[in-house]
């Protein structure tokens, strides 16, 4: 048996987050940013030695803890990527929050620390109620950053995000109860096996999504993620957008679809309609926001309806492109939230009206700022286009309609987003206070470098990305193909036609001018 | 069974209430100045009735029930499990009393002695298989409960609690008695065991009338709704060392005593109970809810919450089932723990004039002023609402699992849905204590055994008390098989 | 010929005006106290004629138990009765209200 | 080496852009410019050897891209005759843009900004034109969009600026939006998005329907539809047109490589290059017909109205798109990719031309300020006269000779007329009448700005220039450049010569700015004469890279003289008319104004599109969001979700506190009431 | 029959007396009430043969409590006018409540139809002995198989004693809390005065 990296990946952090509560704010910035990178290095060693193509779980490790509970560790190819998406986006956030936070800085640490452990604790657990532990623990974490370290309306949307997050999830328990029973297991790998009665699949279902519509948030319950993000620190915002979202897609993927096959098919067009919705409703919601982080969140849910379109095509494409969705939007929504903070840092403010002509005086974060707006409004290239081209393929064979809503997205998305951008970026100087910022420093390179080298790698050879989930998402969709849904774009053979439409009887040439 | 093993197995009651009497006489002849003292050799005979139980638990691991003075009282492990909590508890707000009572009024050394006998009554609460046994064991815990309610005697507030504890308590008592009289009218004995067989035999109406009564004075006991009317002033009331007490060990005393009855003499009944105690369970849960938010008095919203607790064991109850059971004394654990915390906590917020900080006013900016303080509610509060990974997650579990396991979905889904409006007001503390801002800065200071509850129930309940759950679980289930041993 | 019943139904009725004492009183809460002591009386009656017609003297042997838990809970009740007039001055139903909400 | 050719211009982007401000402009200018001379000259070669035929296509692949499940599209640059074609069109405007630049940027503080745009729009652009699959055509269809929305939005001071570059892309989305499903459906249908594969798998599906939307439709119309809708956006056809005008902010050399030469030609040869898949697509075909002919006589309409000498260019060169597109769906690709050609070089060449009067004149757009301006900048006459002649058709059939346009266009007009059809008569009436409309409003350019009396004087542009004594231009000084051609002046005003000018002194265009006018005119001169055998007659030379039609084009060769000499005619018929209106009576252009005044209005309006877009997009758009962020999130789900269960809670805690009521009767009651509910449910 | 009409005499007068009692307005009466209930209720237990219990019904209430009762009515010196008259607001409610409670009572128990309410069968072992009064039965009974039980109550009562001093025990309020008797006895007139002599307008420096 290797090392177990996984467990220490969760170690690390954890170790440093208790640390962390009893060191002085310089010193806890620093352990923080070393376990953080720590944790990305073993998080490298655990692509490299991701053996593509091999069992499907890897990285196995089980002990039977206390009782009920199995501490069972294990990833597929979806969870390495999510997992490294984690550990990517967490020394960014501890960069982002460098010198902003000068408040009880080891305990902001210890916050993101343990957000780490759990986050990590999430995709790697491979027991239902340690996936549960880990899913619910966040909460705790995620409250109190947005509650200490928030905005002014800090106290509301912690409440909001808490309490709507935990109904939703509350549900998931019993359904977890359930299934254990009646499994008999708890065992995720085995219960992705498992038939469950058409019948309870329902139930089970529409319990697991009450949870993950939540957290993906799915319009209309998406309503606390606009005042979570408003009100969160900047790196907040980033795990909240970057990882705790993709929680809703990853329990698709992991729990819904797998296990509840019949009845994902069933209640498919109840996951359509509420997408379909959300892209264009928050999309228009998102076109006329004044404050950027709200806009951005927004923005997050209209994306995110195209990550449970794409799942529920049931199909390689939709899925593959849900989670490529799901890993782009993490980074470029990521990004964006640190573009907000780098600006917010120097002015303390988020009202896009007190920006302008950014490109004078910052061109180089104008550069980024750019590329990151880009990248969100899915520019072949980036991550993100990648991810919806085949999300939207895939459900194309499913249902014209949804994709055509969905595609309008696309449009949309320009909008706000390229408004928001002529909004900061462009314009003249109004405001001499935002005129006098200065370029991004050494340290906010650092933080958004790495993102845009990650945005283009995506774009340009998502390969990586895609190989070594590609034997997971075959595996799932050969165990949602009995219940795959009709294709309303189903194609009927016909008669080809004898010649092609501007045929023109081929004639004796008349007499006529030659050139 | 000879007499001697009869003493054997009562050994812990003997031995609290022989101490309870020299004790008393020590007191009678010393004064007040020996109170601390009396304390000390209360909490040291409490923790030698803890180990004799415990040693008593562990010969009764197997199922093998004992039986002392014929039919009247049994150690199986169910009553040793819950008496260990009992005298845990116990201890924990002896340790927990002088300090205050030294500052608010006087301290006497009549109080451990009527927590001693009081502990003696709520053993024999939850040992009875006789409803005499109950009765008796019952009215001498509450009478000397009543007392302890009242026993800052100088404080209005105080005798107010009594007296309404009292009155209350009494009609409860009635309630009971007249349960009991009729019960054992239409099967003719008192016996657990008896009133079993005769009513397999016959359940006439009466039986039911009985059994409803005795339950719902019961109900009255743990502080279930509609019965709970007396929790919030009376916790509220009480001198803050009484209501941790009364949150903590006559509840699990009661729960378990409660427990018993529904699974032994009635437990042929489940289909006559189980719709109320689900009613009472989901009612519970919300009502709790409900009253601790918008409360300001922090003692006063301990008391709401703990009737939202009993919601959830009330949930294992009603699955009827050895997991219901076993759950249930899991759920009281470490609901115990729980309780305690917060109840030193509170019991730590004073000012450096020594005056009571009971209202959230008062905690605000906790975090900044004692940051340890503030942490140890943080993981109180959040094991309380149930938030995995504290422990508080693992008591909801196991209930939720034993009303799953007995196919009870909708209660579950219903009063884990409910369970989130709990939360609000728990994540209040945090709210309050973390990001307001502080108005006093002045740190607190108390008695190193305060801290030391507290960081043992936060030790408890944070993550690492999960190790303790096997050995625990183990305990829990040979417990609810002894319930059933007998069916 | 006198039945169990009509002990029953008498025992019902104590019941019954014991906790009508209770909750339809606010004079005095001494009254209250009596009105427990109704019900005790109420469920004496019980014991006993059950006791009686079943010829089994548990039943009495019980009711003797609460006769001296009655006492001592009387007792008790007066005393902390008599602590709250002390301290309120009034033992008046309607009085005792200071804790609520 | 068509790596070279692709991914030279892209490095030299990063080089310029990364180097920025912090190495000399001149740095990032020989960086691109250079870059662009060598991809243009490596260019030349693949199109002469493809010029002599039967060179075989090749495809060059770069690196792998997606593979999902069946999905599977890599990174690869294909060349053909097609992809030649627009290779040696796209480096060698690209390159003649690319040093016009120079100076005309030169007093731009962003110049590398600039440069590096241009080089990256030029690599996109090539992207594009070289792709292998509908995907990497994607890629660069977004990439030029991208370099597009960026060099409109060049001087993002402007507000106008920056509105026109967020509407070229948000109307471009829109066409995308047609062009994903089609991507979509295609790969549906073939299983691939590999072009050629699904050329060869088209014709056996021209009689299959699929579902589209809950309807039973022909597979292939509705994909190429789809897909077409991709090229009406790119080529600012009818409907997804209203952004090209406005893209006239960008500096004019853009103007000249983007919105004229290259990029919104993107759509015909998408067309162009899917040619055996649109022939199996009669209704489509119909559309790309229609569409294209309505195009070109709206714009021409509008064309003749505009005071804004880049707005006039912008509209013509969407009337010429819209020749291109109904040549493409009559079935005659050949000559909409001749079109393309031969417009790239006399369209841009009017463009530079444009911006060498801009220059000239101190930044002043409106031709109602010019005007005798013959004179003064000469060469820049010369070029532009090259350019409309070219543009107009001159040419004479039967001596064979003419200007590029006379070749292409003629061409067009004829096989419309060959073709038929009802559409195909239509497209041809339409064809002749904008070729009308084409001449006069060519000449009107011409004549209002190169002949009459100055009328510089009234130039607030000029003033300003006069004033402030310093005759250089001044660049990206918004309140100066503000557009002032917006209020509606009927007549030129003509005051005497001496009092026009205003004291200014108009100077011809450096070198560098007069080197591609002379090289793009030689293109509007030659272009058609020398290439016309092979893009209008030459299967060998398509060699398949295109659906060549060689029955049609033997029609179009025997259509009749009145046919073949209708341009001319129109021609010289719009030429009297613009000499007669602007030459020889100035005041009848505002006679006629009034004389028809709704028409001209409509006209001058830009048949009030953008204001029908305003109210129906736009001003809905924001509506709907305001109401679905305040009455919806707020009003609705908040208040009675998560606020309106916090309200009930709330409620109900005040409840339960008052219900709580301190007195012992009433707990008395409460218990006695809980017993007596559980009596009764046991009992009953 | 004589048996009837006793049981009939103290079941009305019980029963009335129990009304008085909660309705009476003088807390005397209300405990002279009670008093009454309990020797018509120990009536009824005389009449099913159980004269222990209520001789010890008579002995306990009517001595002990009722008296203890009554001592504190007149210890507390209630001003009977003041206190309010009436019952309380909910009084049709709780009046409802508790004769719904009754009738449920009544007729679930089926105590309408005379001699059908099924008992249920004692175990044999505390069956009275024949022959044996009722005083020497309970006492066999009590003193052998319920002496645990008898010992807690004993326990109970003590709680109860302990419980009612603890709370009304007051120190004797009389006692000085500096007296110090054998200083106050030691103590002699040399030290207890001091002799001065002031000077005219000046005070005395102690």
């Amino acid at each position: 048996m290797e090392l177990p990296i996984l467990s220490i990946m969760l170690a690390v952090p954890l170790v440093a987050a208790i640390a962390c509560l009893f060191l002085p704010g310089s010193t806890a910035r620093m352990v923080a940013l070393a376990a953080t990178l720590i944790d990305l290095a073993l998080g490298i060693m655990l692509w490299l030695n991701f053996d593509i193509g091999g069992a499907q779980w890897q990285f196995t490790e089980r002990a039977a803890l206390f009782a009920g509970f199995q501490y069972a560790l294990g990833i597929d190819g979806i969870a390495l990527l999510l997992i490294m998406l984690s550990v990517f986006l967490m020394p960014i956030c501890i960069l982002a929050s460098w010198d902003s936070i000068t408040r009880r800085v080891g305990e902001y640490m210890a916050a993101f620390l343990l957000m780490e452990v759990l986050m990590i604790g999430v995709f790697a657990a491979q027991d239902l109620f340690l996936f549960y532990i880990f899913f619910e623990a966040g909460l705790i974490p995620m409250y109190l950053i947005i509650g200490v370290w928030g905005g002014d309306n800090r106290i509301y949307a912690s409440y909001k995000f808490f309490l709507y997050t935990l109904l939703g999830s509350v549900l998931m328990l019993i359904a977890m109860l359930w299934m254990a029973n009646a499994a008999g297991t708890t065992d995720i790998p085995t219960l992705m096996q498992y038939d469950f009665p058409a019948g309870a699949q329902i139930w089970l279902w529409l319990a697991f999504f009450a949870s993950f519509a939540v957290k993906m948030p799915m319009w209309p319950v998406h309503t606390w993620l606009p005042d979570a993000h408003v009100q969160a620190p900047t790196a907040g915002s980033v795990i909240l957008a970057g990882v705790l979202l993709k929680l809703g897609g990853y329990g698709f993927i992991r729990f819904s679809l797998p296990m509840f096959p019949d009845a994902s098919a069933e209640l498919a067009w109840l996951v359509f309609a509420l997408s379909m919705i959300a892209v264009i409703y928050t999309s228009l919601v998102a076109l006329v926001q004044a404050d950027m982080k709200k806009l951005i969140a927004y923005s997050s849910v209209a994306h995110m309806a195209i990550v449970t379109v794409g799942l529920f095509a049931f199909n390689a494409q939709g899925l593959e492109g849900a989670m490529m969705v799901m890993l782009g939007h993490g980074l470029v929504s990521g990004a964006l939230f640190l573009c907000v903070g780098v600006i917010y840092d120097r002015l303390h403010t988020r009202e896009i009206a007190r920006y302008g002509g950014l490109s004078i005086n910052m061109p180089r974060y104008a550069l980024l700022f750019l590329l990151f707006t880009m990248a969100s409004i899915g520019l072949p290239g980036t991550s993100n286009f990648v991810g919806e081209f085949l999300a939207l393929a895939g459900i194309y064979e499913v249902s014209t309609f949804v994709t055509l809503v969905c595609t309008t997205g696309i449009i949309l998305g320009a909008a706000y987003m390229l408004f928001l951008y002529r909004r900061v970026a462009f314009g003249e100087q109004r405001n001499a206070d935002a005129a006098r910022m200065p370029d991004l420093n050494l340290r906010e390179w650092a933080m958004l470098g790495p993102l845009a080298a990650a945005v283009l790698w995506m774009g340009i050879y998502p390969e990586s990305f895609l190989a070594p989930m590609r034997g997971d998402i075959a595996m799932l969709e050969a165990r949602l193909a009995p219940v795959a849904p009709q294709y309303d774009s189903a194609l009927t053979a016909g008669t080809p036609r004898e010649h092609a439409a501007n045929y023109v009887a081929a004639e004796e040439h008349g007499p006529e001018g030659a050139h | 069974m000879g007499y001697a093993n009869s003493l054997y197995l009562t050994g812990a009651e003997i031995g609290l209430s022989l101490t309870g009497l020299v004790l008393l006489l020590v007191t009678a002849w010393t004064g007040r100045g020996a109170a601390r003292a009396i304390t000390i050799a209360a909490v040291a005979a409490l923790f030698g009735a803890l180990i004799f139980t415990g040693v008593l638990l562990d010969e009764t691991m197997t199922g093998l029930a004992g039986r002392a003075f014929g039919d009247l009282f049994t150690v199986d492990a169910f009553s040793s499990l819950a008496k260990i909590l009992i005298y845990v508890a116990t201890i924990g707000c002896l340790i927990l009393a002088p300090h205050y009572f030294e500052r608010h009024g006087e301290y006497r050394g009549e109080y451990p002695v009527l927590i001693l006998f009081n502990a003696v009554g709520m053993g024999m609460m939850v040992s009875a298989t006789n409803l005499m046994t109950l009765y008796i064991g019952l009215e001498m815990s509450s009478l000397a409960s009543y007392v302890l309610a009242s026993f800052a005697r100088s404080d209005t507030r105080s005798s107010e609690a009594g007296l309404k504890y009292f009155v209350l308590g009494g009609l409860a008592s009635g309630i009971i008695l007249y349960g009991i009289s009729l019960v054992y009218g239409f099967s003719g004995t008192t016996s657990y065991d008896g009133i079993r067989l005769a009513f397999a035999a016959q359940f006439t109406t009466g039986a039911v009338f009985g059994m409803v009564f005795v339950l719902a004075g019961l109900a009255f006991k743990i502080s279930a709704v509609p019965f709970h009317m007396w929790t919030p002033d009376v916790y509220e009331g009480a001198p803050t060392p009484v209501t941790t007490f009364f949150a903590s060990a006559p509840k699990v005393a009661a729960v378990a005593m409660l427990v018993r009855i529904a699974f032994e003499p009635f437990g042929g009944e489940t289909g006559g109970w189980q719709q109320i105690v689900v009613f009472a369970a989901l009612a519970s849960i919300v009502v709790g809810a409900l009253g601790a938010i918008g409360q300001q008095s922090l003692k006063r919203l301990l008391a709401y919450s703990s009737i939202n607790n009993v919601g959830f064991i009330l949930i294992g109850l009603a699955a009827a089932t050895l997991e219901g059971a076993s759950a249930v004394l899991t759920y009281l654990a470490i609901y115990v723990f729980m309780t305690l915390g917060s109840f030193a906590a509170l019991l730590i917020l004073r000012d450096p004039e020594g005056d009571k900080l009971t209202t959230f006013a008062d905690i605000a900016g906790l975090a900044t002023r004692s940051p340890a303080l503030a942490w140890s509610l943080l993981f109180l509060m959040f094991s309380l609402a149930g938030i995995p990974p504290l422990l508080g997650f693992y008591a909801k579990f196991v209930i939720f699992q034993a009303a799953v396991e007995a196919d009870m979905i909708a209660l579950a889904a219903i009063g884990i849905a409910a369970s989130v409006i709990g939360a609000f007001y728990y994540i209040k503390f945090v709210k309050v204590m973390f990001f307001d801002d502080a108005v006093d800065t002045r740190r607190f200071h108390a008695p190193a055994g305060h801290w030391a509850v507290l960081a043992i129930c936060v030790i408890v309940n944070s993550p690492l008390g999960y190790l303790l759950t096997p050995w625990f679980g183990r305990m829990a289930d040979a417990a609810g098989l002894s319930l059933f041993a007998f069916a | 010929m006198i039945g169990i019943e009509h002990y029953v139904v008498v025992s019902a009725i104590l019941f019954v005006l014991g906790v009508l004492g209770i909750f339809l009183n606010r004079k005095n809460i001494i009254v209250i106290l009596m009105a427990i002591e109704l019900i005790l009386l109420a469920v004496n009656l019980n014991l006993v004629a059950f006791s009686a017609f079943l010829n089994d003297l548990v039943g009495q042997i019980f009711a003797m138990f609460v006769l001296t838990v009655a006492a001592g809970e009387a007792a008790i009740g007066l005393a902390i009765l008599v602590i709250y007039f002390r301290g309120r001055g009034t033992i008046a139903v309607d009085s005792v209200d200071r804790l609520k909400g | 080496m068509i790596k070279t050719i692709v991914f030279l211009p892209l490095l030299a982007a990063i080089i310029a852009g990364f180097a920025n401000k912090s190495a000399p402009a001149v740095f990032a200018k020989a960086v691109t410019t250079g870059a662009l001379f060598v991809s243009c000259a490596l260019s030349w070669p693949i199109f002469l050897a493809y010029l002599g035929g039967g060179v075989p296509a090749t495809v060059e692949p770069v690196l792998m891209w997606v593979r999902s499940g069946d999905l599977a599209f890599d990174w690869a640059l294909r060349v053909d005759t097609l992809t030649a074609v627009m290779l040696v069109v796209v480096t060698t405007v690209s390159a003649l843009v690319h040093l016009y630049s120079w100076d005309y940027m030169d007093e731009d503080p962003d110049q590398p900004r600039f440069f590096a745009y241009l080089s990256l729009f030029t690599f996109a652009m090539l992207m594009l034109v070289t792709a292998d699959n509908l995907v990497q055509m994607f890629f660069g269809w977004e990439g030029v969009g991208l370099a597009s929305y960026l060099l409109i939005g060049f001087w993002f001071r402007k507000p106008s600026a920056s509105a026109a570059a967020i509407k070229a892309f948000v109307v471009n989305r829109v066409g995308d939006l047609g062009f994903m499903l089609g991507i979509f459906g295609t790969f549906w249908v073939f299983g691939t998005v590999s072009i050629p594969e699904i050329l060869a798998a088209a014709p056996a599906m021209s009689g299959a329907s699929i579902g589209f939307l809950g309807l039973r439709v022909q597979t292939m119309d509705v994909l190429c539809i789809l897909l077409f809708i991709g090229a009406m956006g790119k080529s600012a056809q009818l409907g997804l047109h209203t952004w090209l005008p406005d893209a006239m902010e960008g500096p004019t050399p853009v103007s000249a490589l983007i919105h004229a030469a290259t990029m919104v030609t993107a759509g015909v040869f998408m067309v162009c290059r899917l040619s055996p898949m649109f022939e199996t697509a009669p209704v489509a075909l119909g559309l790309v017909t229609f569409i294209g002919a309505a195009t070109c006589i709206f714009a021409a309409t509008v064309g003749t109205t505009q005071w804004d000498i880049k707005r006039v260019i912008a509209y013509s060169t969407c009337s010429q798109l819209g020749y291109m597109f109904f040549a493409a769906g009559v079935g005659a690709y050949g000559a909409a990719m001749f079109h393309l050609f031969t417009h790239a070089f006399f369209k841009a060449l009017l463009f530079l031309g444009a911006g060498s009067v801009i220059h000239a004149m101190h930044h002043e757009q409106d031709m109602r300020y010019y005007g005798a301006l013959r004179k003064e900048i000469p060469f820049t006459f010369f070029g532009m006269l090259a350019g409309t002649l070219a543009i107009t058709g001159v040419g004479v059939y039967h001596l064979g000779v003419g200007f590029a346009g006379f070749w292409s266009k003629d061409a067009i007009i004829e096989v419309a007329f060959a073709r038929g059809t009802e559409l195909g008569m239509f497209a041809f009436w339409m064809g002749v009448f904008a070729a009308l409309l084409t001449s006069f409003y060519s000449w009107r350019l011409m004549f209002l700005t190169f002949w009459g009396r100055p009328r510089w004087a009234d130039s607030e542009h000029i003033r300003h220039a006069v004033h402030v004594g310093h005759e250089e231009p001044e660049h990206h000084n918004p309140a100066i450049q503000e557009d002032s051609g917006h209020d509606v002046a009927h007549s030129v005003p003509s005051p005497n010569y001496e009092a026009g000018t205003g004291g200014y002194h108009p100077h011809e265009s450096p070198i560098t700015m007069l080197v591609p006018l002379g090289v793009l005119s030689l293109g509007a001169i030659a272009a058609g004469q020398v290439f016309a055998p092979a893009f209008l007659d030459s299967a060998a030379f398509w060699n398949g890279s295109i659906f060549y039609n060689e029955p049609l084009i033997h029609a179009m060769h025997a259509t009749p003289y009145l046919v073949k000499y209708a341009a001319a005619i129109v021609m010289l018929f719009g030429l009297f008319v613009a000499w007669l209106a602007y030459i020889k009576d100035t005041t009848l252009p505002g006679k006629g104004a009034e004389q028809l005044g709704p028409v001209y209005r409509f006209f001058y309006n830009k048949w009030y599109f953008d204001e029908l877009y305003h109210y129906l997009f736009i001003v809905p758009a924001f509506w709907l969001g305001r109401i679905f962020w305040k009455f919806g999130d707020v009003g609705t789900i908040d208040r009675f979700g998560p606020n309106g269960i916090a309200w009930v809670v709330e409620k109900g805690s005040v409840g339960a506190h008052r219900f709580q009521t301190g007195y012992l009767y009433s707990y008395a009651l409460v218990m006695l009431l809980g017993l007596v509910a559980a009596i009764t449910w046991v009992l009953f | 029959m004589i048996q009837t009409i006793a049981f009939y005499l103290f079941a009305v007068l019980v029963i009335a007396s129990a009304v008085m009692v909660i309705t009476a307005r003088n807390p005397v009466h209300s405990v002279l009430w009670l008093i009454l209930a309990f020797f018509n209720a120990a009536g009824l237990m005389v009449l099913v043969g159980a004269e222990f219990i209520a001789m010890l019904l008579v002995i306990v209430y009517v001595g002990a409590v009722a008296v203890l009762f009554l001592f504190v009515v007149m210890m507390l010196d209630i001003d009977v006018a003041s206190l309010r008259a009436g019952f309380v607001r909910n009084f049709p409610l709780g009046l409802v409540i508790a004769l719904i409670l009754l009738a449920e009572l009544v007729l679930g128990i089926g105590a309408y139809r005379a001699g059908e309410i099924a008992l249920g069968t004692p175990m044999v072992a505390a069956a009275a002995p024949v022959g044996a009064s009722n005083t020497a039965a309970i006492g066999a009974l009590l003193y052998s198989e319920y002496l645990f039980l008898f010992e807690a109550a004993g326990l109970i009562l003590l709680v109860a004693m302990v419980g009612a001093i603890v709370l009304t025990h007051r120190p004797p309020k009389t006692v000085r809390g500096h007296q110090n008797i054998s200083k106050q006895v030691r103590r002699t007139p040399e030290e207890a005065t001091v002799m001065k002599r002031p000077n005219v307008g000046e005070g005395i420096e102690l």
